[in-house]
């Protein structure tokens, strides 16, 4: 099983970041993933964000399953 | 209209031309149940931020999660109104102050049906497609679109 | 906005052409405090008949008096909605099926109040413009066309 | 005074009439005006119309002034 996960920043989160694409250890949960990534880029403490786990999004915290792509979503501003 | 619907590519690079739009409408001419088109163009504004004046937008996207969201919207819009056709353009990339970054267009035999639901999809679009606008200053620094 | 507005001639002979939309368009590309345009455009149903199947709508207006009228809708309208920008334009004469014979266009900083204004203008000049279609059959009749 | 009144006809109407302008003595009301079409012109008693004096709409009866535009307007069907 593929306990990595593929991260993937966008807008604001991206730039804070520094990159577009993160390669970590599954964390097991959306909130464990956010407070790791607090902690790694605490610009993002302040920083609105929502995620998308395979291209659904998720409003509250859940499981990432094993070789997700995770998405690190800041407020949509198309059109 | 009962042929099978797939995920079509709604990013264009850069800005969404007039010449398009007119292609686009011409298209049309030849679907003689059609009484009434709707569309709704997205304009790029000269904004005064506090951190200077907004001379572009650099758009990017979430492309794979945005075609699969567009394609939901389409189907629920077609569920729900009696269209002809339905299409939607948005733009990646850089589109400068008075260009065009989306334009939505519907078709239907009736005018109500094509307006409520190129609203409707204008609506959705800015709400639900991840789409982000890097405002571009003429300071050169940039600050992140906030749809409100 | 301040500029005293005269009547301006919204009618064109024959049908409204792609190309004049794109222009249309195009010139607002200097206004860079437009967010939004909204575009309604209604074209010419091949309908069935019991005399006959729709080819063409020949239309008729009391010119004066459909000026007078589309002025003070638009002044109305204005009023009522923070726009940039309107304009409208409808066929005389011979328009085919699939050709366009009405074209209305609003503009504003924020798409609602672009979008809620042509709704409204739309419907306000199908219902109070002195305007007539004769829609022109293919068994060579013609019936007069009745907006529900 | 000019007590004649030019009569303009439009659509289905111009079409029973059989022509698009007429110039009569003034019959005085638009109630008088339109019996008098109505002998004059049949085909009339079974059509819709309104009127306008001097291109503004009217929807009741109402005098018609010396020299007057009268329009015979069938229902509207632009768009």
């Amino acid at each position: 099983m593929n306990e990595v996960i593929l991260i993937k920043a966008f807008g604001m989160i991206a730039e804070k970041i520094g990159g577009s694409e993160l390669e970590w250890k599954n964390p097991g949960t959306l909130e464990a993933l956010r407070a790791k990534l607090e902690n790694e880029f605490p610009d993002l403490k302040a920083a609105k964000f929502g995620f998308a786990i395979n291209k659904k999004l998720l409003q509250s915290d859940a499981e990432i399953p094993a070789g997700a792509e995770v998405a690190l979503l800041p407020p949509f501003s198309g059109g | 209209m009962e042929k099978e619907r797939k995920p079509k590519n709604i990013f264009v690079q850069g800005a969404i031309t007039p010449e398009k739009i007119a292609q686009s409408i011409a298209n049309h001419s030849t679907k003689t149940d059609i009484g009434g088109h709707s569309i709704f163009l997205g304009q790029v504004r000269a904004d005064e931020k506090p951190e200077g004046k907004v001379v572009a937008i650099d758009y990017s996207a979430y492309e794979e999660m945005a075609l699969e969201k567009a394609f939901e919207i389409r189907e629920a819009i077609f569920a729900k109104y009696p269209l002809t056709c339905m299409h939607i353009y948005h733009s990646l990339g850089e589109v400068k102050v008075g260009e065009l970054c989306l334009f939505v267009f519907t078709s239907s035999k009736h005018r109500n049906a094509a307006m409520d639901a190129c609203d409707k999809l204008v609506e959705r679009i800015k709400a639900e497609l991840p789409v982000w606008g890097k405002e571009i200053l003429d300071s050169d620094g940039h600050v992140w679109k906030v749809n409100v």
